[in-house]
């Protein structure tokens, strides 16, 4: 986020959320929006499903899943044609805002009703609402960026962001909502391909040499391969080994079958976790990790929040916190440099190698409670919002984007649209909350939500269950028939390993970011036999 | 009485009232007090030579069992058919208990040396299965029908005190004699007295018409008076009881039938000095009569033991509106009660006469000896049954229940399945649903709702 | 929402065994006309009736909702309809206070012996509930 | 008789949300939300409230498991790192680091990504590292 | 104060095996047990916890042992009506009171911001009533139902009510009964979720108002819970919290506890 997570209740006159279900992907976000509401601030939700937070929204636009780039433009297109962009922002610190301007001119509204369904005056009002209020700050998450084009998705973000100064001020800002606890401090950590700790790229060879000299030892400048190439790569054999920790692709992968297929195949596979995930019983080896009452160690929020995370308990039997795994594993393989005594001593390593780390430490964590990076300096006291008078690149930068049609979309055999997600009560792979009674007992199983006329046209009855189709394969589920997601559309939680949705999802990628398309693609319904009448209550 | 006090299976524990009562049907404890009786029964073969021997040498004292018509010494034996035949000593007359200084003739008398003025009041716990209340009635008090004159006028007796006149082993040997030592010419007997009557009590007492007759039967024979009877209702329902009414019709008692109004001793008309006047109207030729009478026979009615209230509470009885114990089913189960296994025999549930109040006590003693002897009991299945993960014994629940079936074990609730009767009133009351209610359970109850709804 | 426009109110009647159950069947046995809409759900006592069981009535359809037992000092358990008599009171203030109009729930006690009073209690509540209108919509949605 | 209340990290969503995880005696027994916190200021949701639901879990993992005819059997710590070396650096020597791939998470914490992006970088000396961001 | 408070928890940890109070650790301020030879100056009054539930848990994980708590007015109310229900036991407990300041009063419209004997600080004048009050209670039943539909659907079941009530100590609570709430519903199902705490909380609500501070959607509960108060007071003439000798009158009979009107 390039703002932090307060200014949305005490800054922000207007919030735009679109591609995030808020209520339940980030509920104390979504309690900060309920009350900057009641402080006045206006809120836009934009969302093929009428989820929770559009209760509370002045403005709820649900749209066809994909078109996110066409809604983007034409609220571009309005704020442009009505004058209400920030010219003064666009001329100090923007670049290549012609080429921009050039391509979103012609996303009318009625073009853009035409493309996404959203009715043309509902966009301009929209427009209006956003440009109008400053700050006005832009909050999305896995909506807007699991697409093949979700990397143009953001793009657009940024641009609308750019286009009214919404940046390098309290309460604005590119806001995207990271899903998990610590996915902000992985990448931040160098647990990405192309990049070492701090973002400094692998092709760099002054990065390159740098961690040479600090650890004595490091790979080649060119970007590694990412987790779909290699779960592909164990399949085809150009990879022999992979070594997984706390991940559980048999499930989060897209394309499931896909996946089984390939890693069954892998020559030599590691799994360090602390169940035996689906993932874990393909492997060779298992290493019992720790869970994070069991060990000492940082997390980053996805507003570039460093916290604490303190050991409360010791793991059962022989587990170890999977840091002293690591270490114990690199000094059997002979390595210097991974003899230390607890996570602080880690940490200050980290800080010397890493600029936005620099000025965090355990003591500072303990007194303060967190730290934003940037904070490069012992005295440094953390940056709570980004860009500000200045952006890291020097200009911003605009990006003319098209709007690309999603990788598969819906036809006669398929004539549905499947988009996944997450629910409140559980957490990814359900590895955790499934094993949590509390909270079990909520959604014990999988389910798909349909729309009454879909339910309708498939002859569906209450208590009946449905089996969906994709070209990929099928799943049975439950049926929740609820009025508040669009017509057309179906919606399937991606947390129970026995329905996953990621059977059904296909593996089309993002070309830059390779992320994949798991908000969009094409599936059947039909009913099946009934299962025991389970008391449904009158949904 | 004779036989149940010879019964080797019948253990006759006299002078005792039941303290305190515990447990549930086959397994219930009994708190028992026995007073001291000063003679020791196992002893004492009853003789009554001590009775001769005591220091009192002539009776001084009102004889309870003879309505204090007759006497007795401070050691004496209540009535003739006692059981156990031994005699007992009234501690507050009894100059050696009561001051300690006497020169204990009856002891010395005893050659068994029965005589113990030491003994104790004895308290002991009793295991039984079953517990059948039979602690009968009370007559009304006559002094709640103060017009009609009972403790003003002496030749006014109850039919209690009439009843020990014409008994043979009464004080009087039989004979009708008042107070005054005249033999009545005229008596006049009144029926209702404390029944069927609002100011006192509304039912009527079943048997006061029958042992009316029978008094005016004996006290014709025994003392040839000429007998008034004054009935609303002759209610004469049993076998023979007509014939016997017939019976005294012919004899020449005269039956009036009409409530008496009250009883003076204002003599106005000639003949009247001296005598009792009963004013009544008489309903059959519709005018007001006086009727002087020598003595006047009060058919007290029957109500339920002043204690009543504190026996209902220590067995957990429920009482109707009469005051008499509520049986379970007025018509079905008549000897039964809401408790299992605590059974009600004879006039402690209501009025009934000698042979009813012998059938009632049968049917109660099978009862209890099926239940007995079946060794378990099928309870309701709808009892409640508390979960005990769920249960965090806040206690909530166990004032709730009228059978007190709920107790605290081990910090948790728990409904004891046998004293349950599956009102599932504690059910409601838990506020985390631990206590179920077995074919009323909360998922049967929305299962009900949602198909009538749909 | 007078009669005319065809709504047929769905009133759910919890009904004591020893008591309204019995007084109702007696109002049947005698030929004696009470409401269709009343929709019985037999319990052994209204102690029975929490105050869960009221509101997941109201949840699950109902526009009305009856709660039925022996006079206070009839009950066959003694002293179940006390907790009734208390449970019930704040519950229907409860109910007025969230917006469910609180004539929608009623406590009645109807004897075995009281047909005629069971016939007139119900078809009351009937027409009270046909003029105040469905609630069904406006709890779930 | 010890009772703690220990400051700690929600491991759900990425929020942030702080919490006091109580133990009397070392055993875990309840939840506090931490009121000082800027983002849950003593809020949580039903995930932060059972956030040591899966704890004591039963199937937690307490061995190293290697695979032996096809079965995962529980083994020594030393005996599944000395296999895990053994094989790594035979297929390094044979056939290069980017032979290799490794998996980091986003629920460890940065002291062990960092880690773990030091081990593939400097000890296997691949840039063959990802996780989940992307899923 | 706060000098005064330690003083007197220093001196009760003689009679006591440990005092429970709240401590600032790592960065916050949270429950803790102060035992002999812990560091006194520790010890904070505020932000408020249940405390009383906490000494509940030690009451039941160490039979034996004897507790102080430093406790406010609601603690020592809820300590009331937590006693009655067997979850502390009175005999083990001491409490060492302390009335809040007026400006604590006025923000928790707290009718009795003081315990009944406090060791420190002196009980100020009583909050006004919510306001709220008042207001919801004078609206029509329409704006009613529809403004408290509105509050409850933005309620994102985290049963953070329940959890940090201190009276809800329920091992199995009704709100997760499959039977009443159908369960996996966001928001939960109107009226069944949010009535049931409402009915239990008729006998044992001591307006600590935690309730209100922990919930993320910022729904006004404790408006629902004080007119409940007031009900059960006008009906029943019972204050929960008010006298640990004085049985809830829900679970008794006509006769026991009659219906004032």
């Amino acid at each position: 986020m390039t703002n932090s997570i307060p200014e949305l209740e005490t800054d922000s006159r207007c919030i735009l959320i679109m591609g995030s279900n808020t209520s339940e992907g980030h509920p104390l976000i979504a309690s900060r929006i309920v009350k900057a509401k009641e402080r006045g601030a206006r809120v836009i939700v934009i969302d093929p499903r009428d989820i929770q937070i559009a209760r509370l929204a002045d403005m709820y636009i649900p749209f066809r899943p994909g078109a996110d780039v066409a809604v983007l433009n034409g609220l571009m297109n309005v704020i442009i044609s009505e004058g209400l962009e920030d010219k003064e922002f666009i001329a100090a610190r923007t670049e290549a805002y012609a080429e921009m301007k050039a391509v979103v001119e012609k996303y009318t509204p009625e073009r853009v009703q035409e493309i996404s369904g959203v009715p043309a005056d509902m966009l301009r009002e929209a427009a209006r609402l956003y440009a109008r209020n400053k700050p006005a700050a832009i909050v999305y998450a896995m909506g807007i960026t699991q697409h093949t084009t979700g990397v143009d998705n953001v793009k657009s973000i940024a641009n609308l962001a750019m286009l009214t100064g919404n940046l390098g001020i309290a309460g604005a800002g590119v806001n995207p909502l990271r899903g998990q606890n610590n996915v902000q401090g992985a990448c931040d950590m160098g647990g990405l391909p192309n990049v070492y700790p701090g973002y400094q790229a692998v092709t760099s060879p002054d990065a390159q040499k740098k961690f040479q000299d600090a650890w004595g030892g490091t790979a080649d400048t060119v970007v590694g391969l990412t987790v779909m190439e290699m779960v592909n790569g164990v399949g085809d054999g150009t990879l022999r080994a992979l070594y997984v920790m706390g991940e559980n692709p048999m499930v989060a992968d897209p394309d499931l079958h896909h996946a089984r297929h390939c890693l069954e195949k892998a020559e030599f596979l590691v799994v360090q976790d602390i169940f035996l995930t689906e993932t874990a019983q393909l492997a060779h080896v298992v290493l019992p990790g720790g869970a994070f009452v069991e060990k000492d160690g940082t997390f980053t929020g996805t507003d570039r929040r460093v916290q604490r995370v303190r050991k409360v308990v010791n793991p059962p039997g022989n587990a170890m916190a999977d840091w002293e795994i690591t270490c114990r594993l690199a000094q059997r393989l002979g390595a210097g440099g991974f003899d230390f005594a607890s996570p602080k001593e880690v940490m200050e390593e980290i800080a010397r190698l890493t600029p936005s780390y620099g000025g965090i430490s355990y003591e500072r964590l303990e007194e303060l409670g967190f730290l934003h990076w940037p904070c490069p300096a012992a005295d440094h006291p953390g940056t709570p919002y980004l860009h500000k008078g200045k952006f890291s690149r020097g200009q911003g930068q605009f990006h003319a984007v098209e709007f690309k049609e999603p990788a598969e979309s819906p036809d006669q055999d398929y004539p549905l649209t499947l988009t996944t997600g997450r629910l409140m009560f559980h957490f990814h792979t359900g590895s955790m909350t499934r094993r949590s009674e509390k909270l079990h007992q909520e959604v014990p199983e999988a389910y798909v939500e349909i729309h009454p006329d879909d339910a309708a046209r498939i002859s569906f009855k209450r208590g009946q269950r449905v089996r969906v189709h994709s070209r990929r394969g099928q799943i049975e589920l439950d049926v929740r028939v609820t009025k508040r997601i669009k017509p057309g559309v179906v919606f399937i939680p991606f947390h129970f390993a026995e329905a996953a949705a990621n059977v059904l999802t296909h593996a089309a990628i993002d070309p830059t970011a390779k992320i994949p398309e798991y908000k969009v693609c094409a599936v059947k319904m039909e009913t099946i036999g009934v299962k025991e009448a389970k008391s449904q209550g009158p949904s | 009485m004779m036989d149940a006090g010879r019964h080797p299976r019948i253990k006759l524990m006299t002078c005792s009232e039941v303290v305190a009562v515990s447990g549930y049907m086959g397994n219930y404890r009994a708190t028992i007090r026995t007073k001291p009786r000063y003679i020791r029964e196992d002893l004492c073969v009853g003789c009554l030579q001590c009775i001769d021997a005591c220091v009192f040498k002539k009776p001084r004292f009102p004889d309870e069992f003879n309505m204090g018509l007759g006497l007795r010494k401070p050691v004496y034996l209540p009535f003739p058919q006692a059981t156990p035949q031994v005699p007992l000593i009234d501690p507050e007359n009894c100059l050696q208990l009561k001051t300690g200084k006497c020169k204990q003739g009856c002891a010395e008398k005893c050659e068994r040396k029965a005589v113990d003025f030491e003994q104790k009041e004895k308290i002991q716990e009793v295991q039984v299965g079953t517990i059948i209340v039979a602690t009968g009635f009370k007559t009304v008090d006559p002094h709640k029908v103060p017009y009609y004159g009972y403790g003003k006028y002496p030749n006014v007796y109850t039919a209690l005190e009439a009843e020990r006149l014409v008994s043979a082993s009464g004080p009087t040997e039989g004979e009708v004699i008042l107070r005054d030592g005249r033999k009545p010419e005229t008596v006049g007997i009144i029926h209702c007295v404390g029944s069927r009557d609002e100011k006192t009590n509304r039912w009527c007492s079943r048997v006061c018409c029958m042992y009316s007759l029978k008094l005016a039967h004996l006290i014709r024979e025994h003392s040839g008076a000429k007998i008034y009877n004054f009935y609303i209702d002759m209610r004469t329902p049993g076998k023979g009881y007509e014939e016997f009414y017939n019976k005294l019709l012919e004899e020449g008692v005269q039956f009036i039938r009409g409530r008496v109004a009250e009883v003076t001793d204002w003599a106005v008309k000639p003949g009247e000095e001296g005598k009792l006047i009963l004013r009544v109207e008489d309903t059959m030729i519709g005018q007001v009569r006086r009727i002087p009478v020598d003595m006047v026979v009060l058919s007290t009615g029957l109500e339920s033991q002043p204690d009543a209230a504190k026996v209902s509470a220590l067995f957990g009885l429920s009482r109707s509106a009469d005051g008499f114990f509520a049986e379970a089913h007025p018509k079905l189960r008549p000897v039964e009660t809401n408790t299992d296994g605590v059974f009600l025999a004879g006039c402690a549930q209501g009025p009934r006469d000698v042979p009813d109040a012998v059938a009632h006590a049968g049917a109660a003693a099978s009862m209890a000896i099926a239940l007995l002897n079946k060794g378990e009991v099928t309870i309701a299945p709808t009892t409640a049954k508390v979960v005990r993960e769920k249960c965090v014994g806040c206690g909530d629940c166990l004032p709730v229940c009228p059978y007190t079936a709920i107790s605290r074990v081990e910090g948790k609730a728990e409904v004891n399945a046998a004293l349950c009767k599956g009102c599932g009133t504690c059910v409601a009351t838990c506020p985390s649903g631990a206590i179920e209610g077995l074919h009323f359970t909360d998922e049967q109850l929305v299962a009900q709702i949602e198909g009538v709804l749909t | 929402m007078s009669v005319e426009s065809g709504f047929d109110p769905k009133i759910v009647a919890f009904m004591c065994n020893w008591c309204t159950y019995a007084g109702a069947d007696n109002a049947g046995v005698a030929r004696m006309e009470s409401p269709h809409n009343i929709l019985a759900v037999r319990v052994m006592c209204s102690g029975r009736v929490s105050p869960e069981m009221v509101i997941r009535a109201f949840r699950s359809g109902a526009d009305g909702v009856l709660v039925m037992g022996c006079h206070i000092g009839d009950c066959h358990y003694a002293a179940g309809n006390h907790r009734t008599a208390k449970r019930m009171p704040l519950l229907r203030n409860l109910l007025g206070y969230v917006g469910i109009n609180p004539e929608r729930m009623e406590l009645a006690w109807v004897s075995a012996g009281e047909a005629p009073r069971f016939v007139e209690v119900t078809q009351a509540f009937t027409k009270k509930i046909r003029n105040l209108g469905p609630l069904a919509q406006e709890v779930t949605e | 008789m010890e009772y703690q209340n220990t400051l700690t990290t929600c491991i759900y969503c990425g929020c942030g949300c702080s919490m006091y995880v109580e133990t009397i005696d070392g055993r875990i027994t309840g939840v506090w939300p931490d009121k000082t916190n800027q983002i849950s200021g003593g809020r949580l949701c039903i995930k932060g409230w059972n956030v040591t639901g899966f704890v004591g879990h039963p199937d937690r993992l307490k061995n190293p498991l290697l695979r032996k005819e096809g079965k995962l059997v529980e083994v020594t710590w030393d005996e599944a790192l000395s296999q895990v070396a053994e094989k790594l650096s035979g297929i390094k020597r044979e056939s290069g680091a980017d032979s290799i791939g490794l998996m980091t998470s986003a629920k460890c914490t940065n002291e062990e990504n960092y880690l773990m992006n030091k081990f593939a970088r400097a000890v296997l000396g691949t840039n063959n590292i990802d996780h989940c961001a992307r899923l | 104060m706060i000098a005064a408070i330690r003083e007197a928890v220093a001196e009760r940890l003689g009679s006591c095996d440990g005092v429970v109070a709240l401590r600032r650790r790592n960065g916050g301020v949270a429950p803790h047990l102060f035992q002999k030879g812990d560091e006194l100056a520790e010890m904070e009054l505020s932000p408020r916890y249940p405390l009383m539930t906490v000494v509940s848990r030690l009451h039941k994980a160490f039979p034996a042992i004897r507790l102080g708590v430093v406790a406010r007015g609601c603690d020592e109310r809820a300590y009331v009506e937590m006693a009655k229900r067997n979850q502390i036991d009175p005999t083990r407990l001491e409490i060492i009171g302390f009335a809040c300041t007026a400006e604590e009063a006025q923000a928790c419209y707290c009718r009795e911001p003081s315990p009944k004997h406090p060791v420190a600080g002196t009980p100020p004048a009583p909050g006004p009533p919510n306001p709220l009050v008042a207001k919801y209670d004078s609206l029509p039943l329409e704006e009613r139902r529809s403004f408290w539909k509105k509050q409850f659907s933005k309620c994102i079941k985290c049963y953070g009510c329940r959890n940090i009530c201190p009276e809800c100590f329920c091992e199995a609570c009704a709100m997760e009964d499959m039977a009443w709430v159908e369960p996996g519903l966001l928001a939960p199902p109107f009226p069944t979720f949010h009535l049931i705490r409402a009915m239990h909380m008729a006998s044992r609500c001591v307006a600590c108002r935690e309730c209100e501070h922990t919930c993320p959607a910022y729904i006004p509960l404790t408006v629902l819970y004080d007119l409940m108060r007031r009900d059960i007071a006008d009906l029943l003439g019972y204050i929960p919290g008010a006298d640990i000798e004085a049985q809830q009158p829900l679970s008794l009979s006509l006769e026991q506890a009659p219906l004032k009107k």
